[in-house]
């Protein structure tokens, strides 16, 4: 049997970091965006879960993870708060067709 | 509980800040009809936490102390050097909270004046941790405290459409940062086993760690703080937001934001990867990233990419924007000689920042209040129809210029002065040659006031008592500290203590 | 008499006239009568020149120097301590000097006062009169090569003035800028000269450089620079004493009045040029002395075959001038010292007269100077008309006249040189020229005097000036007889100026740098100091004296015989029609190109005058166009396409490099411009990028 | 000497006209004219008190007790700095023999574009606030003995001469102004770098026998003084002196303006109003040179003496690239602009020799370009003031219609010649003598006397194409010069013939410092 050892979370990981990223720079719509960057977060979360697991340092890794949640919570209220008001005055959330603001 | 209790008392101004802020919240909640006091709130909260600051300025030690760690590490360390860059967040929010008695913009909101005003103070808490906080997590969570208050405010107005765009620009670019950084926090957990500076600090000295992951998690991080404090490539997002956003957060984000994310640059260098300071001020790197070179090229990048940009914009916002993104380059300067030197030319640079660069706004804003006019061509003939604003702004340019006998100078001196003494005498030619591109876009402001004959007959701005005692204030300081500097240097001087191993 | 008295007399001989210029040009518009001031001025140094003259003469065989400090450097590290002194030094040839100045000035000044008349800047007129005799008396007066050069430049503002007079005319303006510019460039040479010395001796004064050279010590150690020196000073005499290739600008600047010619541009300040080599003839090496008389010699027959052909009477004066002074230069040269002097001062006199003659004739004839249209004269204007003859006479060597005198010892020195140096060129060259000038003068007075008038509503008109301008001629035209110099008239030596008046003075340059009949031989040396009190000629060999007596008789015949066979010829073409002048020049035209190819620097420096262009093709054409006048004159070609590069070159390629700057300054932030799109993804994708880059570039070792 | 502290009048006096200046209501430009007035003529009194009381015997140059009217005080005086040891900005005036004519020189020409700003009508009481900040900065630099002093003094007169050009200019005012503006910042960053490399390479030694880095000119230019591993220090085999040494004359080289740094000048020339042309050419270009005298000269001797030889190239090329493009110019103001550039050559020149005489004539030369050069300015602004036109080609006969005018221009163009009798030949005789007796540039000096007949030319032929020639009927109206342009022109003349005729009233006061200077060059200290 593979024992499952943290090299493969690591792997899990860098693939969400990953995706994460090429949804962010890819996805039109902003909602979209916004689960790219929550794909990002998570992959740190699950490197701090992980280590925290693995290489006996403790607890530290997994209460943060905690507090990241959290945090991703918060952030993503205030960005749904956001783009609600992009929806208002533009009545799209099309990230790439904002861009009045540019040189 | 004498830990938490001597804890408590060491963070007594952000204690302040905070029964501030939850006073005002609860005030906003209680009193609908009449806010016209809230902002006294604030301002009284400020001034309160401005005196547990100075109160506490030869204060030292460390908070929240980890005691199952080695020796008295805490997760927040209040030094001189924090205090300092939290005098800078106080004063500049004062003068914001000024700034916003005579902002237009700001005034017209005034069934939300509360939550402005609770959301400055939110991102002021953010800030103090942020400066003073030696523990990943710490930092990441102030930094997200700080951010999210800010993305809020930068379209707060929501008077134009170009407010909420830099909302979102501005968060989802601060995520996409803050969420980098996060990953490179996980990874240099998962090479030290810990998130506390100083102990990363100590499983540096003696490496075992693989360099790779090390140098992605460092430049992660970076990217982080880079974003904070604008530097090139990860500026990106400032001239939109600073365009988009009420000219009051503008000038806030230019100063307060960009002090605290340099209070966290310098203070996570020098806590995490600086083994020791020899004698004459220098700061010994461990050897394990190259951070000098990353800080060159960056810093280079980011004072040419600044200025060269600048020349190119006709809003006075964004040209501002690009200037403090320059600003921001020679600012790193100070911290590529790592040295106690260059630390000293960083504080000083930033008081003479602070005040040049919220004059240049605050002038901006006066003059948009008035005429409505953000557009440099817009300004012809200003100079001559409103000589005071003329005068002023034009101190405050030749002072980012940094030409005698304005403050800018002696920034630019002590910044020079400590280059010349590391012997890294190409950054300095650069960062002149700098400096003199930058006249062209200064300049040009200045040009539009004075020499350029309006086609039409200039609206004459004149600034009440209110606008005119601010101006002055930041005047003067701007043309005194260019002659006597004595003072500022010598509070900077007995600023540079950052709490670490040694 | 005391020498201080003779010294301050001499300072205020040279300061009133600036007194007077002060005077007359600050108040000159507010009182038009103040040119009588000027007049007044210049006759009190008239007679204190006078007195100074005789006074020195009879009393103070010595030199008499007053000098003072002017600028102190202190003591230079290096250098040592110097000071740079002025001073007056007065001998001899100072004295007459000061009277044929202040005579001549006062002459003019009086002549003027009639022919100007009527001119809108009258008073203006007499003022520049009085700095012009002011500058040249410092020229005279001086003891030092500073001062020297100091007057020398300020005798060339006031020609410029003086020329520049009526300068509504465009003529006018142009000739007075082309006098000072051509005058500039052998002040040029001069001052190189100058400092020369002064780099080496640390001093401008005359005798203390000549000590130095005297006490063996040669510029930079080697008597070649000691050559060049002596060259480059006399470049300055050049340029002033219009001597080729510098001579354009004398006959141009004709265009100035009439008196004024006669001041300046005949008996004066273009003198001063040959009296500067006067000054430094005793550090002359015999390189430098044979350059000069050949110089000399070149001139004066350049300038004598111009002379032929000129038809404007001023013009034909002016080039007999400049080859009279080429006379003078190469007298100099050939080291016929005394004889240079003595034909500077009667030439002064009777080229004076002439031109104040021709002055009173312009005048007659309304301005009109074309001897073409003039004739018969002579019953109109007899006083004018017989002192313009004595005055011919006296250029043209003819016996009785002072100008015999003096031309016949110069001639005399030529052809000494011929013999002891084997340069027979310069003798042949100076008889040549004794003919012709007999043959252009006389036709310049049988054209203008003799014959039936050519133009008869102008000589209707004409009449006899009046008596103010008369009377100079009448003084001058008396000058010009051998009485005032010797009382035997065929032997100037036998005179008081030779005998006793000028001095010729003994080289100080080296013995091996010498022509050998200028070293002093075994006799000579012993004695050596009263060697100056001599019988008139040139004593410094025994040699030289004997071949001097040689060559006095031969030189009078033969100079009698060419100036015989000139004045005939004169009287065979244009008094008696034998001959056609203009037939002859038709029927000889190629052998008139090919033997007097000469003739064409007359005609290619006419041409460029008026026209600025010409085919060239010979290489006198070409050298006169391009090189003598094309740099200076009114095409001044060259220098501009130069300065037009120049400009070009500032205009585009330095402030271009300038302007590049800024462009590409631009241009970096156009591209920076680029990257800001308004997308936030497109921010985000270069973060990311950024990252990765960083990672590469500072991946660890 | 003086009870009061007579160079700090002397400098600050302006700033505090300024300030009054700001207290007179617009509506009163007449008062705000005789405030301006009264400020540079006691300026004049003083620079005369000076003159008065000034000692010729004393040196100067690089010994303190030697230097006159000496004001020194602690400035600045930060502690404490353990990496820096103590650092000390003393407040420190003082005026030698190269100095002292460079002060007289700044407040006569100031008070004479004084007078010259009567014109002025628009913004009067902005422009003649600038025009004292300037005279300050002017006055400044010439006082001051520290180098951060003197630098903050030089730098201060770049924003009021921005404005002086760029709002009273002419049409291509801004254009000019901003030219002005980057190339002189551009030459100051390098006297910046220079001035801090200086500072880490010299130690002054306290009253208490302490030794701490300085900014102090004097001590700079002692070996003596020099720290052990300071970038610039002589003591420090890796030194960076020559390139230090480089960028230093550069930056000095932008104001002279040396080719090819030269061509913000004629821009900014053709654009100024007449008064700030007055300034530009009488003083800021002395300052270039002045400069490179008090610094470069002084503090690297021996790098001095290795270029001598490039020193005079440039001079020589000043003199006559200035000429060839000055004889092109159709433009008046042009051609006068580029004769400074050709003028300045000789400053440079004479400098090059290292002789006493050299030296002497290229200060010399300072002074009477400077006055020459003024006047020049002010009858071109004469003429302008009437015309509205400085084409060369639009005048002509002027000469009948305004004689008086005529005599003036007649001695400006006379002694910008080198005609004797003018101040302008002594200085020039004396800057050939002293290059011309040394071996290094004596060829340059000969070619460089090719400058003296191009400049014949260029002046001669302007003289004949505005006042020669029969009158252009366009301007049988003009009138000749009035009272006021007589009270420019007529001390102006007074001086260049005076200093022509007793050039030791200028000479005498420099001889003991140029001497001492040569000394310290060619000898060392």
């Amino acid at each position: 049997m593979l024992q499952v050892g943290l090299t493969h979370f690591l792997v899990v990981s860098a693939i969400l970091f990953s995706l994460g990223v090429y949804g962010i720079v890819t996805r039109k719509n902003a909602v979209m965006v916004l689960m790219g960057i929550e794909l990002v977060l998570n992959a740190a979360n699950i490197n701090f879960v992980a280590f925290s697991r693995f290489s006996g340092f403790g607890l530290g890794g997994q209460m943060t993870a905690l507090f990241v949640i959290v945090l991703a919570a918060a952030e993503a209220a205030i960005a749904l708060a956001i783009v609600l008001n992009i929806y208002k005055q533009f009545t799209n959330v099309n990230i790439d067709e904002i861009d009045h603001l540019k040189d | 509980m004498a830990n938490l209790y001597q804890s408590l008392e060491l963070i007594k101004p952000e204690i302040a800040l905070s029964i501030a802020l939850i006073v005002l919240v609860t005030c906003d909640l209680i009193f609908h009809k009449d806010k016209k006091f809230i902002p006294y709130i604030a301002l009284g909260g400020l001034l309160i936490t401005g005196i547990f600051l100075l109160a506490n300025s030869s204060v030292s030690g460390f908070a929240f102390i980890q005691t199952d760690l080695m020796g008295k590490i805490g997760l927040v360390a209040v030094d001189s050097f924090g205090t300092f860059f939290k005098l800078l967040v106080i004063i500049t929010s004062i003068l914001i909270v000024f700034f916003s008695f005579s902002s237009e913009e700001i005034q017209k909101i005034t069934d939300r004046i509360g939550e402005y005003y609770a959301l400055l103070l939110g991102m002021i808490l953010g800030m103090f941790f942020l400066i003073s906080a030696t523990d990943l997590i710490l930092i990441y969570l102030s930094l997200e405290l700080m951010s999210l208050s800010s993305y809020v405010l930068a379209g707060f107005t929501k008077l134009r459409d170009r407010n909420s765009e830099a909302a979102l620009k501005y968060l989802i670019y601060g995520s996409v940062s803050s969420g980098l950084m996060l990953f490179g926090i996980s990874l240099l957990y998962g090479l030290t086993g810990s998130t506390n500076l100083y102990v990363i600090n100590m499983m540096l000295q003696s490496p075992n760690a693989n360099m790779f992951t090390l140098a992605f998690a460092n430049i992660l991080i970076l990217a982080g703080i880079g974003y904070k404090i604008s530097a090139a490539p990860f500026h990106f997002w400032t001239p939109d937001v600073y365009e988009g956003a009420p000219i009051t957060i503008t000038a806030y984000l230019s100063v307060a934001s960009k002090a605290a994310g340099f209070a966290l640059l310098i203070r996570f260098i020098k806590t995490t990867f600086v083994s020791f300071v020899d004698s004459t001020g220098n700061w010994q790197l461990i050897q394990v990233f190259d951070w000098k070179s990353v800080l060159i090229a960056l810093s280079i990048l980011t004072m040419t990419l600044g200025n060269f940009s600048a020349i190119w914009q006709n809003n006075i916002k964004r040209m501002l924007a690009f200037s403090s993104i320059a600003h921001a380059g020679y600012l790193m300067l100070g911290l590529v000689v790592f040295s106690n030197g260059g630390l000293l030319a960083i504080l000083v640079y930033f008081v003479i920042y602070l005040l040049m660069n919220l004059g240049a706004f605050l002038v901006a804003m006066l003059i948009a209040n008035k005429t409505g006019f953000e557009d440099i061509n817009d300004y012809n003939g200003l100079g001559h129809t409103s000589p005071f604003l003329g005068i002023a702004m034009v101190i405050f340019l030749v002072s980012l210029v940094g030409l005698p006998p304005t403050a800018g100078f002696i920034g630019k001196l002590y910044l020079f002065i400590a280059l010349v003494d590391a012997k890294m005498l190409a950054v300095a030619v650069i960062a002149l040659l700098n400096s003199v591109v930058s006249l062209y876009y200064y300049v040009r402001v200045i040009k539009h006031m004075y020499l350029t004959a309006p086609e039409k007959e200039t609206q004459a701005v004149k600034p009440n008592l209110h606008d005119t005692i601010l101006v002055t204030v930041l005047v003067i300081p701007t043309l005194l500290f260019g002659i006597y500097f004595q003072p500022l240097v010598n509070w900077a001087k007995n600023s540079l203590e950052i709490l670490g191993l040694m | 008499m005391s020498e201080s008295l003779i010294i301050n007399l001499s300072v205020a001989i040279l300061f009133l006239p600036l007194l007077g210029f002060t005077v007359v040009v600050l108040l000159g518009k507010r009182f038009p009568k103040l040119y009588l001031f000027e007049v007044g001025i210049i006759s009190i140094a008239f007679i204190l020149s006078l007195i100074v003259m005789f006074a020195k003469l009879s009393y103070y065989p010595n030199n008499i120097v007053a000098q003072f400090t002017w600028i102190t450097m202190g003591s230079a590290p290096s250098a040592g301590s110097f000071n740079i002194d002025l001073g007056i030094s007065i001998d001899n040839i100072t004295v007459m000097m000061l009277f044929v100045v202040n005579l001549i000035s006062l002459l003019v000044h009086l002549f003027s006062i009639e022919y100007m008349h009527g001119d809108k800047r009258y008073t203006r007129y007499f003022s520049y009169l009085g700095i012009f005799t002011f500058s040249m008396l410092g020229i005279v007066l001086t003891n030092n090569l500073l001062m020297m050069y100091i007057f020398w430049e300020l005798v060339g503002l006031s020609s410029y003035l003086l020329i520049g007079f009526w300068f509504e005319k465009k003529s006018a303006a142009d000739a007075s800028k082309k006098a000072f510019i051509v005058n500039r460039i052998g002040d040029i040479g001069m001052f190189i000269g100058i400092l020369i010395l002064f780099a080496n001796y640390q001093t401008f004064t005359f005798d203390a450089i000549y000590a130095q050279i005297e006490a063996g010590n040669m510029p930079f150690g080697d008597s070649a620079w000691l050559t060049a020196a002596g060259i480059l000073i006399f470049l300055g005499a050049v340029g002033k004493s219009a001597q080729f290739p510098l001579h354009v600008w004398l006959p141009d600047a004709m265009e100035g009045p009439t008196p004024v010619s006669a001041l300046i541009h005949a008996a004066t300040m273009v003198a001063a040029g040959v009296y500067l080599v006067t000054r430094i003839f005793v550090m002359l090496t015999a390189d430098a002395m044979l350059t000069i008389a050949v110089v000399g010699a070149f001139t004066s027959f350049v300038a004598a075959t111009i002379a032929l052909t000129q038809n404007d009477i001023k013009k034909v004066l002016a080039y007999s001038t400049v080859s009279q002074l080429g006379y003078m230069v190469m007298s100099l040269g050939v080291g016929a010292y005394a004889f240079a002097f003595f034909h500077l001062v009667t030439h002064a006199f009777f080229k004076a007269c002439m031109f104040l003659g021709s002055g009173s004739v312009i005048h007659a004839m309304h301005h009109e100077q074309d001897i073409r249209n003039m004739g018969g004269l002579k019953k109109k204007m007899p006083i004018t008309y017989y002192t313009f003859l004595i005055s011919t006479l006296a250029i043209s060597g003819v016996p009785l006249t002072s100008g015999f005198l003096s031309k016949d010892g110069i001639l005399a020195g030529t052809l000494a040189f011929g013999k002891l140096t084997g340069h027979w060129l310069i003798p042949l060259m100076a008889f040549t020229v004794a003919g012709m000038t007999a043959f252009y003068m006389f036709r310049l007075v049988l054209l203008t005097f003799h014959g039936e008038p050519r133009d008869h509503h102008k000589y209707d008109h004409a009449h006899e000036s009046p008596k103010l301008m008369v009377a100079p001629l009448v003084i001058l035209a008396a000058l010009s007889v051998f009485i005032w110099y010797t009382p035997n008239p065929i032997a100037a030596d036998s005179g008081w100026v030779l005998s006793s008046w000028i001095k010729t003075p003994t080289q100080v340059v080296p013995n091996e740098t010498r022509f050998d009949f200028m070293k002093p031989d075994a006799a000579f040396e012993t004695n050596s100091g009263q060697h100056a009190e001599s019988h008139g000629t040139i004593t410094h060999s025994t040699l030289y004296t004997e071949t001097m007596h040689w060559a006095h008789y031969k030189a009078m015949f033969a100079s009698l015989a060419v100036a015989g066979l000139g004045i005939l010829l004169a009287f065979a073409f244009y008094f008696w029609k034998k001959l056609n002048a203009d037939k002859l020049a038709e029927k000889i035209k190629p052998l008139y190109n090919f033997s007097l190819n000469k003739w064409y620097l007359d005609e290619v420096y006419d041409a460029t005058a008026v026209n600025g262009t010409l085919n060239s093709g010979k290489g006198f054409s070409w050298f006169d166009q391009k090189i003598v006048d094309g740099a200076v004159n009114g095409s001044a070609y060259v220098t501009r396409v130069v300065s037009k590069i120049s400009g070009w070159f500032d205009t585009y390629v330095v402030d271009g490099f300038v302007n590049f700057t800024a462009l590409l300054s631009g241009f970096v932030g156009l591209l920076f411009r680029k990257l800001q799109t308004g997308k936030v993804q497109t921010y985000v994708a270069f973060v990311v990028f950024a990252v990765i880059v960083l990672l590469l570039l500072f991946k660890p070792f | 000497m003086i009870g009061f502290p007579i160079l700090s009048l002397i400098t600050f006096l302006p700033v505090l006209g300024m300030i009054l200046i700001l207290f007179i209501p617009k509506e009163q430009p007449k008062t705000v004219k005789y405030l301006s007035l009264a400020i540079t003529g006691v300026q004049v009194v003083l620079a005369i008190i000076l003159l008065a009381n000034y000692n010729y015997n004393l040196a100067g140059v690089f010994e303190e007790k030697s230097f006159q009217f000496i004001e020194k005080f602690t400035w600045i005086n930060i502690t404490g700095l353990t990496w820096l040891g103590t650092v000390k900005i003393d407040y420190f005036l003082g005026i030698d023999g190269i100095s002292m004519p460079m002060v007289l020189l700044t407040a006569i020409i100031s008070f004479i574009a004084c007078i010259s700003s009567w014109t002025i009508t628009k913004s009067v009481k902005g422009y003649f606030a600038l025009f004292l900040l300037l005279d300050t900065g002017m006055m400044g630099v010439f006082v001051a003995l520290d180098f951060f002093l003197f630098y903050i003094f030089w730098e201060i007169m770049l924003l009021p001469m921005y404005f002086l050009i760029g709002i009273w200019g002419g049409p291509r005012k801004e254009y000019a102004a901003i030219k002005f503006f980057i190339y002189t910042l551009f030459g100051s960053i390098f006297i910046l770098l220079v001035m801090i490399g200086l500072y880490f390479s010299t130690t002054e030694t306290l009253a208490d026998g302490s030794k701490i880095l300085t900014f102090n000119m004097l001590a700079m230019m002692n070996p003596a003084n020099s720290t052990a591993d300071g970038i610039l220090s002589i003591l420090n085999p890796n030194n960076l002196r020559f390139i230090a040494y480089i960028a230093l004359f550069a930056g000095f080289a932008i104001k002279i303006p040396m080719f090819p740094f030269h061509t913000w000048l004629p821009d900014a020339h053709v654009e100024a109003p007449t008064p700030i042309s007055v300034i530009l050419a009488g003083v800021l270009l002395k300052m270039g040179t002045y400069g490179i005298l008090r610094f470069n000269y002084p503090i690297f001797p021996e790098i001095t003496r290795d270029l001598m030889w490039w020193i005079g190239m440039f001079g020589m090329v000043n003199i006559i690239y200035g000429a060839l493009v000055a004889l092109a110019q159709k433009d008046f103001k042009k051609l006068i602009a580029y004769s400074s550039v050709s003028h300045m050559g000789y400053v440079l020149l004479g400098m090059a020799s290292l002789t006493t005489t050299g030296i002497n004539g290229a200060i010399f030369q300072m002074f009477n370009h400077g006055t020459i050069t003024a006047m020049l300015f002010l009858i071109v602004g004469v003429i302008y003031d009437r015309a509205h036109t400085r084409g060369l080609y639009d005048f002509g006969g002027l000469a009948s219609q305004m004689p008086v005018y005529t005599g003036f221009v007649t001695v400006a163009f006379f002694a910008a010649i080198g005609l004797p009798g003018m101040s302008g030949f002594i200085s020039e005789a004396l800057v050939f003598v002293g290059a011309f007796g040394v071996e290094t540039t004596r060829v340059l000096a000969i070619i460089s006397t090719l400058g003296i007949l191009l400049g014949a030319g260029y002046m001669l032929w302007t003289f004949q194409r505005i006042f020669f020639g029969p009158l252009n009927e366009k301007w049988a109206a003009m009138t000749d010069v009035d009272k006021r342009e007589l009270s420019m022109l007529i001390p102006l003349s007074v001086i260049i013939i005076f200093l022509g005729v007793y050039p030791s009233g200028v000479l005498d006061i420099m001889n003991t410092s140029v001497n001492t200077l040569v000394n310290l060059v060619v000898n060392g200290l």
